[in-house]
């Protein structure tokens, strides 16, 4: 059981929720963040005071998958999410210890079904 | 780009100069017939009109998404104060000066024109707003997408060229007054040239990246503040009780008071059963009232009723109001079939009713109101039918073939349209620099 | 649903053509002592009086919550555009036509109606305002939980029927005229019918999910948006300018001149005294001034001032407003402990201190001022008191006891409250299949 | 702290009560020469007047950050229901009352005031409103820090005695007026006076916290509704359309019409200029069209053509309002360079213009439009110039010096400014303990 | 030490702090989402055009624990935001490798006393 | 590879970012949160009703880091985030299985750059 976390462009969300789809990885939660990376932000200028923003917004994607779909969701986002240019986002897998549906109570992989 | 609209903006300050100082003198002198009663309501209903400039800021930042926000409303402020000055000095005598009857060619600055029972500088208030009116029309159909200096170039020649030539036709004594075509508070003059002009723009442009997908689906692309929406259609209502019963022009006298009393209720009227129908047209027709669809019912009601207010029946405004809620429903869901992007559904409301209204003189119209003959309803034949349908065509025509023009020029020159980037991103950052909600966390995944 | 009432409705439009044909012809013909002034007065302080929908709309939205907004916002305006057209077609023959003391039977879509010194369209429209102001105030206390049908039905029947009828007693030359009962623009017969109308609904309806814990405690729901909230009350104020100077129905002359001025300076005199002292009642109280008890406090000032405010002095306007400003606090907090969920404050602001502002006529009403009798404070006893009090406490029972049988009726037929679902959800997505703020991130943990 | 408030508030409102019986006594009696039609003119204009509180509401809210609405709203509110009050009690007398050039010494309460072409009410109506918008200036530019209470000390203060002392120089026949001073609506003695005590405000407090680096460099603080700004913007531009052609204060007879027509289109048009102004010199100075800059450059025409818009010509008006706008951006500018924080620059748009717009009186201002002698341009020489200069000159310094005392006593025993940790925090939770959009989630990371 | 991530009804979130509390865990961090799962979205048209809003708002809980406190949250949390019905939500338990109270700069267990 | 996460004030946000800067530390993804913890709320009054607001607006970081930096990163977070006072907040580092640059593919250490 694993932890998939990437941070992806606004809008290629949509994108990305179709590739998951496509690879039957239905279970997904999106947040809003702001992020600083390797892009670099814009300018505002407001009232005559100018102002380098540096953190962008981007949206966040935490989806649990049992260990046999890490692949095809690490493929899926990348397909979703790669524009080729700076921006991208990463993505990183972290362990999952126990999982549990709460509506069932159930355990381990197939909470994830 | 700037330099040189900084450039022809002070030339333009110093005509304004040269032009005015001998208009007034002129003024100041004599003004024999004026009457301060007939003032005062043209003035006050003006200043009602000039407030539907927030009530258009209102619905169409409401119904547009919130990175576009600032745009939009940069737009609707700027193209009013272009309008004010450009129809001071350029329109207001291509619309009413002396000329032949397809343009006006004199009273440039307002320099020599005469005062009615109106002040001069009233009555050019009165039509300075109207003008505003129409040019604000555009912005709703084109947003989220258009080039901010492309938008001011276009409306700047729409406001000081293509509106008072088309206004001269029928407000100016042009030809279609001469025809006998009525269109009281201008359904077709002020509404149908924005509306029609809005089309072109909506051409011109293409969809908003995302609204139809690659199966050519359309999809959602809501609004982002409904209560600011709500907030501008009831401006938009109260602005109208300017608009309409303002257009008697006066109100001294039993007649006067009586037209503007029964403008006012066949206004009230025609919006309250445009929203209603509206309201259950679309419920009928996707299972939910749609309150976007609602307000737009509300709209078509004012815009149908703004020719025939002043010649028809409260029941006939009714009937006509209904309609056009009918209308605008339909309309917005044909533009839609058609991939005509228009996100306030400004061209239904204005264009389609604006068409509407003209044609319904000459069904519920009344010679007994003041009309040239008795609509078709009211055993004058087709006659008048005929001319209303002559006009509003003719009209639109000409609006539709200016813009052209027009849009099609600014494309080639500066180009129409932002970039896919910055579309994306939203034009308030690209375009001024700024967000329109610094302190709110916004969704910018559409 | 909407079949049957697409159906109803499109008889009505007919109706209305049937209808007012021969009551314009009658019209047309003879006028004979309209007054200009008086009439651009009645038209534009209608307008002011129409633009306080879109305050009790801000108003409204502002103090619920977001997820429930596009819902509130519909009822404002439904339940005006659905008040307009009923109180075209009934409800001013039910107020204002020949009849008996208790009901007027005549003028059905103003039909066979005489002009006075104003046109009849324009006294319609003043009328038709008010009606719709009656009809709005009930939309607020029932926030957050009814169901949309349900609701336009039962303002349907409120302003095609139950306003009127109280309308008549008073200023339709009913019973309650007849026995000196003043109520110069309505604290009662439009704030205390809208008020105990909402009072009824909200005990039918119970409060909303999650209001008072299983303890009994209440909690707090904030509303979404204070900003707008606050752009309400100050249209409002705006629109009062309209409601209360405008109810002279005329303006020329020395002394309407004197009248309407002396009622404009105690409207705002009252506004700003009861938001005063609202705002110290609940600090005094709560320890912080809540800025949405100051706005309930304006309110407050305004309600009470109108019945009084053509026949009392600006200091006594002071200390109505005041006490108003204080009412309202002391009401908002007794609905509190006894449980009715009232979330923007309507009942307090509109049924309580619209019997108290009746009953200050009989405190400080002036003979001299135009008052049948002079009131307790000067000199001229508790007559005018005891009619004031008799006046109030029978509209208010009739208002209740109406809507208890009309929310009755469509509690059993139709259901007020949407499920428990829908009203954790939010009644935008489930009634109108839509979202009021689509771009931001909503808190709905609440 | 409320309780002292409270006993001396119903200590008032008793006076109230006593000074105005008589009042009213006078009045009701003997009214001659009362003429309705410039009564109503004075009562619809000061309706929108009043209607320029929420505009400046909205501006001052939507250009500051979210956690702070609630109190800049409550502000707003409370300061115009405190001057109405003080104003009826004390501050018309000390403006209008008989006295000596310096100040006015009776008409507390308006007792023993006559009526003039207009009641004494319509009268005290027009200016209190004219009063409460000296008051709301200040507001805006102490936002985000100012304690609730020392906010209101300071405002009733103001509105109670400095400025109608201010005001009766000029308008109450004092010793400017019989200099020749001209400020027809205000430039100097309305919005003068509130931007210079503004000024002082803003120095006593010092900035915002962040609002400048330790390095000296300035941050943005972005405004979080620019909607409601815009929203704002326009509302007030509505309102101006009161507040000039209304200080005619009237409307019979020609030459009372061609006034109000010709201030009406000079108001308009140096509010377009001004935007337009703004938006280019913000455009070339800092790359984009700052939106609000062109909000302050519409503003900044209104303030600066506010003195001289009874006796220019409109191409005069286009170009005192675009020198306003040049005015603003750069007073903007330089007022950041020297660390003066007013975050909705309320000092550019209402000191600097105020001055620039009373100057200009003396450049383009003509005879023949009723002044007392040319302006520079129209051959008067250098005589009205100066006179304006020194009028202009002395209300600041009287303003700034009366405000530096004010709030120097206020800071001392109230304190002016909240503890760090409130200003971190909002004021909205710390003064009023609630938040402005409770639904929303709200970056507060600034 | 453990961080428990849960993903739970927005209006339940009230039940499981209490619930929480009961159980003497009174530290947290809650983020607004939206998600996909089990539960089928709802449909919303918008000027008559129809659409299938398929990520629902939800609440993310985010709870560092002792390992002894494990499962007294898992209960609590089952507790507070059960409701049988679809939607419910689920439940990840990740290692934690350190702790750290900022303020006091003390590390492990006590950290989250 | 670890991943930190941080919550911390909101007004230390810039200092926070600043310090990290000065750790070479780029990239970072932050979110809004409400959380409750040692730090008591405040109280409302809303129309004359009380209520205890005992979530609290708090913004979380999370840094992905080599381990090399996840020493420098804490004293980073440390040293912007702490005023002493109750609320600064807590850290904690989560071991990472994988990391991977979507734009690249490039995976390990070097994504994190
Ligand atoms: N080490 C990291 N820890 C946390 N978030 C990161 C990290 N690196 C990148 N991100 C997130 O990914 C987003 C995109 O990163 P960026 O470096 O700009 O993309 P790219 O790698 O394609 O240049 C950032 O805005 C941030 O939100
Ligand atoms: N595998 C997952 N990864 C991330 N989030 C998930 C996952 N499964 C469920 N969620 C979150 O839990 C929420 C509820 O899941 P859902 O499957 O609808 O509940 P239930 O399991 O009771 O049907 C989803 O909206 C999503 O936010
Ligand atoms: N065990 C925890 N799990 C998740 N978040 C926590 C935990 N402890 C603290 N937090 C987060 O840190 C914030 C500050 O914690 P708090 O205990 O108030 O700070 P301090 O430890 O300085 O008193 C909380 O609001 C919460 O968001």
């Amino acid at each position: 059981m694993k932890l998939i976390i990437a941070y992806v462009k606004p809008e290629k969300l949509n994108d990305v929720k179709q590739a998951l789809y496509e690879a039957q990885i239905f279970n997904m939660s999106v947040t809003n963040i702001v992020g600083s990376g390797r892009q670099r932000g814009f300018s505002e200028t407001y009232r005559g005071v100018e102002e380098e923003v540096n953190l962008l917004k981007k949206v966040r994607l935490e989806i649990g998958v049992n260990d046999d779909f890490v692949e095809p969701a690490k493929k899926a986002i990348i397909k979703g999410a790669r524009t080729g240019q700076i921006g991208d986002g990463v993505l990183f897998v972290l362990p999952v210890e126990e999982a549990l549906r709460i509506r069932t109570g159930e355990g381990g992989p197939p909470a994830m079904g | 780009m700037f330099k040189r609209i900084t450039a022809s903006l002070a030339g333009l300050l110093v005509l304004g100069l040269v032009y005015t100082l001998p208009a007034w003198a002129e003024e100041a002198a004599k003004a024999p017939k004026i009457n301060s009663l007939d003032t005062i309501w043209v003035l006050i209903t003006a200043y009602l009109v000039f407030f539907m400039q927030p009530g258009f800021a209102m619905v169409e930042a409401g119904l547009t998404r919130a990175k576009n926000a600032c745009n939009i409303l940069a737009k609707n402020l700027l193209d009013f104060c272009v309008a004010s000055i450009l129809f001071f000095l350029v329109g207001y005598g291509l619309m009413f000066g002396e000329g032949n009857s397809f343009i006006g060619l004199s009273g440039f600055g307002l320099s020599g024109l005469k005062s009615t029972n109106l002040p001069i500088w009233a009555s050019w208030m009165f039509q300075a707003v109207f003008c505003g009116t129409a040019a604000t029309i555009i912005s709703g159909a084109m947003a989220e997408r258009t080039k901010f200096t492309s938008y001011l170039v276009a409306t700047a020649l729409m406001t000081g060229i293509v509106y008072p030539i088309i206004g001269h036709w029928t407000w100016g004594g042009g030809w279609l007054s001469k025809m006998g075509f009525f269109d009281f508070a201008g359904s077709t003059i002020v509404h149908g040239t924005g509306g029609w002009a809005a089309l072109m723009g909506t051409i011109f442009l293409g969809p908003r990246i995302g609204r139809y997908g690659p199966d050519g689906k359309s999809k959602v692309i809501a609004g982002h503040n409904i209560s600011l929406a709500m907030l501008g259609v009831f401006i938009l209502w109260f602005g109208w009780f300017g608009f309409n019963p303002g257009s008697q022009l006066a109100a001294s006298g039993t007649d006067n008071a009586n037209a503007i009393a029964l403008i006012t209720i066949n206004t009230n009227l025609a919006a309250a059963a445009g929203a209603v129908v509206a309201m259950f047209t679309v419920w009928a027709m996707f299972g939910k009232p749609d309150l976007t669809m609602c307000m737009n019912g509300a709209l078509a009601g004012l815009v149908a009723i703004t020719a025939p207010c002043a010649v028809v029946s409260p029941g006939a405004a009714i009937l006509i109001g209904a309609i056009g809620g009918l209308i605008v429903v339909l309309g917005v869901t044909l533009l839609d079939k058609i991939h005509v992007d228009d996100p306030v559904g400004a061209i239904p409301v204005h264009a389609f009713n604006g068409m509407w209204g003209t044609i319904s003189v000459g069904i519920w119209g009344q010679k007994a109101l003041g009309l040239a003959n008795n609509g078709l309803l009211h055993g004058g034949g087709f006659q008048q039918l005929g001319i209303q349908i002559l006009g509003t065509v003719s009209c639109a025509l000409f609006a539709i073939v200016c813009m052209g023009i027009v849009f099609g020029l600014v494309k080639a020159i500066l180009g129409l349209r932002v970039s896919k980037e910055e579309e994306i991103r939203g034009l308030d950052i690209e375009e001024h620099g700024m967000e329109a909600y610094a302190d709110f966390q916004i969704f910018t995944t559409r």
